[in-house]
């Protein structure tokens, strides 16, 4: 795919199609992919990837590189493809400066996932069929790409590109997927239990705000949290309230517009499940207000954009079972 | 003497005069009537509100002022905002004195010296300026050359007309930037009016004011004859700590809290232009 | 040198944390090792680093610096602190062992930080030379021996046995106040260990980075180099690397009003936020490239200009793993290599 | 800060729209029905008004229970307010209550300006549920406690 990739982005260069390229740059290991633009076929060669490491979505980099001159090139995997429409729908991309190819993915992992499963040291990775063969200082490891995959690609809601200009290769379908299985097993637990779990969770929180600053949702001009006046601008967290105000306001913030890209888990240094949030409003806005998929297409007002006369009261809540 | 930087001390406002429509002069002492701390003229201090916020003022009395000090402030901020608010007798708190103000006692010492300011720019120039005039015998002739926007804006105009410009050796020039009724100065920016005047290149001078002045009076300067090494001047940038350890004030490696605020522009140019 | 079989090593600890505390690094939920406050019973993270570094011991995320009460027109100012207890850090690595005396010439340089040197004092520190490097690892690049860390006191971990030897006296205290768990120990494994550490670290991916194109005589060169831009250009602007980062020091203080009364905090910050520089009047360094320059220059150039060619880097490559975009300070020395000359 | 349980009185943060549960507490005044003291009112345009941040912040600041009130669905002075703030709320609800955050300390109820007993019925109501829960200790800010 990746040679196929390379080619196709030249011609377009060549013909005048685009005049740059958004891609994903080989780096000093196997793992460490940086997202980069590539202005020339020379630069394609020199550096440009597309492995199972590219897991980087660059829809929210458009924002910025679709206002510059010219039109770019970018690759998106389904799951980007989701972002893209939800950016487009919001007006934050301009569509006309971006040309889109689909690009198939089979899930993507990271260093960082390999790492919790033992495998350190990395010096190579080979794929070969189901499995990554890992070259270490120690030796050699052999494990499963369904082993290595982080939670995201593991319950992948979609294949199907949702977005594009072309495609390279086949277009899969959305796919059954059990992402809601975690959140089901929270509201099965006692509030008490919950409490500790977030507690835990949340405690480990930085504020680096790296899950912001990926998020393909997050593209405020100025966020709420970088007001001086906000009391909490950009800054760490001085009382677990404010771990927990982080969180619930950014996720909510992104409510019903949030597509479960999962970019804020991948990026997280502290590996919070912060998808579990996000999660968690996607189930309940399905569950109160009928089936939606943010960037699903680019027309649908979102949920919180909108409403019904007959909607469930706040008292639903307390109405379902558990305590 | 510092012994615990980041606990301020206790400061009470005497008196507030109102110098511009949006400059303040604030007098300050300790809780016990005396200064805070002793200081060299250019040297600055972290006033604050507490949860209003901290930052970094040039002081702008002269040492030689035994009573109390002075803060001439620019209402642009959130804190600047709260302290043209308040009342005389609002308590404050105060730390420094931080900095390395400017060479009074060696590179000053028995020159002619040229003070050139922009607006609010005067306010660290006034500490160095009224330390010459206690200590007129070890300093040559002094030219000030200053401009503002307009006549409101000049910042301390009755101590400049009643005072520097009645001492023998000073001669002050001012210049406000458009024509103005009332007023029968030069009219014209700073940068053009210091060429004018094309002062005697044996002067050591002092420059403060907006960058863009900063920057054509440099060139003019130059182009006079003036060296780098001929030129002071002192930078202000955001400021935390106050002592070169929160990482924030740098100009390439020197960190204007401490290694500053006052630079000769022959240091200023080995750095990145980055302020 | 004495040393203890690793099936003791809850012996050890419990003896450690007899009246005052004793963290180490132990696995969180998440799987990743952090330093924690040892219970009868914790196990030791088998992991190489910790996730954080060690310098919050010191420096923490976010400490009370002063309360202030207000009434009316006058301020009442509180200094909050109260005596902090002793406490031991075990296992730390050689390159946040050396972090350590990069912050000290920070905190430490007049005007001491009052709050920084309490903890420096009331702390000891207990290393562990490293036995399995990674190739995130290039501490040997600014110098450090991973085999022979600096601390108070240094353990090394063979197959089945801790050696630990003190190195100064609050080391000697530490290894007197457990001594009742360890038996002399001989230097020879300890060796072994070492000389097999050593033939691992040529081999490293990052073996042969270079500082040569960089320090304090290399300002303007680097500083101008067009390269800062695309090595930038996909900066995500947070500030992951910062707060991984062991010899990260720069700083916010911050007020916080409570209701009853003012508590002006320090908390961590970092250059690559963009508010970092802000004044009511504009910011110098608008663009995150200038922010991602100066995190960069800050270690490689700024810091070592103003402490005799010191780095402000360890090698301990938190950031190669942790960046979400993977960009790090190796990526950039190595494209900046030549920039100066 | 000791706290006696007998005598544990909580703090309640009531949003409540101006036009109806803003006159409706009036009402309640002039007709002289009790409800606690401790029921702080925050007028508000509108219960769409209310944002996440604001529920947040008030139990940071010390409430132990949160009460957003606003006209009935369909009565809205600017006709459509209280439907957008009814989604908001049920999914904030929803969500303090998934972090575990006790989800009777959060409540929102409509009251019309006619309805001045009902505004002190619920204020009891919602007071005497937020009693016996106690003191609000897992969204509190321990800086704003301390004294």
């Amino acid at each position: 795919m990746q040679g196929k990739m390379i080619a196709r982005a030249k011609e377009l260069l060549q013909n005048g199609t685009v005049n740059r390229v958004i891609g994903w740059k080989a780096g000093d290991f196997a793992y460490d992919i940086t997202p980069a633009v590539f202005n020339s076929a020379e630069e394609l060669d020199a550096g440009f990837v597309y492995n199972d490491f590219c897991g980087a979505n660059f829809s929210k980099y458009l924002v910025k590189e679709s206002r510059k001159e010219g039109k770019i090139l970018v690759f998106l995997k389904p799951c980007d493809t989701y972002s893209f429409n939800q950016l487009t729908k919001e007006h934050r991309i301009i569509r006309d400066n971006i040309y889109v190819v689909g690009v198939p993915c089979d899930g993507k992992t990271d260093g960082e996932t390999l790492k919790l499963k033992g495998i350190t040291g990395i010096t190579g990775i080979k794929t070969e069929g189901d499995s990554f063969v890992v070259d270490t200082l120690y030796g050699e490891k052999t494990i499963a790409k369904a082993d290595a995959l982080p939670e995201r690609c593991l319950s992948c809601k979609s294949k199907k590109h949702v977005a594009y200009d072309e495609l390279l290769g086949e277009d899969g379908e959305v796919c059954e997927s059990n992402r809601f299985d975690m959140v089901e097993k929270l509201e099965a637990m006692s509030s008490e239990e919950r409490f500790n779990f977030w507690r835990g969770e949340l405690s480990r929180c930085i504020r680096c705000n790296a899950c912001r600053n990926v998020c393909p949702a997050c593209t405020c001009e100025r966020c709420v949290f970088d007001n001086d006046n906000s009391g909490i601008a950009q800054k760490a967290a001085a009382d677990s309230f404010e771990e927990n105000m982080f969180h619930i306001i950014r996720a909510f913030h992104v409510a019903g517009r949030c597509t479960d890209c999962g970019e804020c888990s991948r990026v997280c240094p502290q590996n919070i499940p912060l998808h579990l949030l996000n999660r968690k409003f996607i189930k309940d806005i399905n569950e109160f207000y009928g089936e939606f998929q943010a960037g699903e297409d680019t027309e649908t007002r979102a949920p919180l954009n909108i409403f019904d006369t007959e909607d469930v009261e706040p008292s639903v809540v307390y109405e379902k079972g558990g305590n | 003497m510092i012994d615990e930087t980041l606990i301020p001390k206790l400061g009470v406002v005497t008196d507030i005069r109102q110098d511009t429509p949006d400059v303040k002069t604030f007098r300050v002492v300790g809780t016990d009537g005396k200064k805070v701390f002793e200081h060299i003229p250019g040297q600055c201090a972290m006033l604050s509100i507490p949860g209003v916020g901290e930052a970094m003022f040039s002081i702008t009395s002269s040492p030689t002022n035994t009573e109390f000090m002075e803060f001439s402030i620019k209402k642009c901020g959130c804190l600047t905002t709260w302290l043209h608010a308040m009342d005389v007798g609002q308590q404050i708190t105060i730390r420094g004195p931080y900095g390395n103000g400017f060479p009074v006692e060696s590179a000053f010492k028995g020159k002619d010296l040229l003070f050139i300011a922009g607006g609010i720019g005067l306010a660290p120039l006034r500490s160095v300026i009224n330390y010459i005039r206690d200590k007129r015998d070890n300093y040559g002739k002094v030219q000030i050359i200053y401009g503002s926007r307009s006549m409101d804006d000049l910042v301390d105009y009755k101590e400049i007309i009643d005072e520097w410009m009645a001492d023998d050796g000073i001669e002050v020039n001012l210049t406000i930037d458009r024509e103005q009724e009332g007023w029968n100065g030069h009219v014209g920016f700073v940068p053009n009016y210091v060429k004018e005047l094309n002062p005697d290149l044996g002067k050591t001078v002092v420059m403060c004011g907006p960058p863009i002045m900063i920057k054509f009076t440099l060139g003019g300067l130059k182009e006079l004859g003036f060296k780098e090494t001929q030129v002071f001047t002192t930078m202000e940038l955001r400021m935390k700590c106050g002592v070169g350890k929160c990482g924030r004030c740098n100009i390439g490696s020197k960190y204007v809290c401490k290694d500053g605020p006052v630079f000769r522009f022959d240091q200023l140019s080995q750095l990145p232009n980055e302020y | 040198m004495f040393k203890l079989s690793l099936n003791n090593l809850n012996d050890l600890f419990k003896a450690a944390a007899e009246g005052g505390a004793l963290y180490i690094p132990a696995d969180d939920g998440a799987g990743q090792a952090r330093f924690t406050r040892w219970c009868d019973g914790m196990e030791m993270s088998k992991a190489l680093k910790t996730v954080k570094s060690a310098k919050e011991f010191f420096f923490p995320q976010t400490e009370s610096l002063v309360d202030f009460k207000m009434k009316g027109k006058e301020i009442e100012i509180i200094d909050p602190r109260t005596e902090s207890e002793d406490f031991v850090v075990f296992g730390v690595r050689a390159c946040d062992a050396r972090s350590f005396s990069i912050l000290d010439k920070v905190f430490l340089a007049d005007p001491v930080d009052t709050y920084y040197k309490s903890r420096r004092e009331h702390g000891t520190i207990v290393t562990m030379a490293c036995s399995r490097p990674e190739e995130t690892c290039f501490c040997t690049a600014f110098g450090v021996d991973p085999t022979a860390p600096e601390g108070d006191a240094v353990c090394y971990m063979t197959e089945d046995e801790l050696f630990i030897e003190a190195k100064t006296e609050k080391g000697t205290a530490f290894v007197e106040k457990v001594k009742a768990v360890l038996t002399d120990g001989d230097a020879a494994p300890v060796e072994a260990q070492k000389a097999a550490v050593k033939e691992i670290l040529p081999k490293l991916p990052l073996a042969n980075l270079s500082t040569d194109s960089f320090g304090g005589d290399k300002l303007m060169e680097l500083f101008d180099s067009p390269k800062w831009a695309e090595l930038s250009a996909s900066c995500l602007g947070c500030g992951t690397c910062t707060f991984v980062c062991p010899t990260c020091q720069c700083y916010d203080i911050r007020d916080f009003e409570t209701g009853h009364g003012v508590k002006r905090f320090r908390c961590w910050d970092s250059c690559m936020f963009s508010d970092f520089t802000k004044m009511a009047h504009g910011n110098p360094r608008l663009t995150q490239l200038e922010r991602f320059r100066q995190r960069f220059m800050h270690k490689l150039v700024y810091f070592p200009a103003n402490n005799d060619g010191e780095f402000g880097c360890v090698g301990c490559g938190r950031c190669l793993s942790k960046c979400p975009i993977s960009m790090n300070i190796v990526k950039v020395m190595k494209t900046l290599e030549g920039e100066s000359k | 800060m000791q706290v006696n349980e007998k005598e544990f009185k909580p703090t309640i943060v009531a949003f409540c729209c101006n036009w109806c549960s803003y006159a409706g507490a009036d009402l309640a005044g002039t007709n002289r029905l009790n409800y606690p003291a401790d029921v702080k009112i925050i007028r508000v345009p509108c219960s769409c008004r209310v944002n996440p941040m604001f529920i947040l912040r008030a139990f940071q600041r010390g409430a132990d229970g949160v009460i957003m009130c606003g006209c009935h669905p369909g009565d809205c002075h600017y006709t459509t307010g209280n439907y957008y703030a009814r989604r908001r709320m049920t999914l904030l609800f929803s969500m303090l209550d998934y972090l575990g955050i006790e989800r009777e300390r959060t409540r929102v109820e409509w009251v019309s300006a006619a309805e001045g007993a009902k505004f002190a019925a619920t204020m009891n109501e919602f007071v005497e549920t937020v009693t016996k829960l106690g003191e609000n200790k897992r969204l509190e800010d321990l800086r704003c406690k301390e004294k």
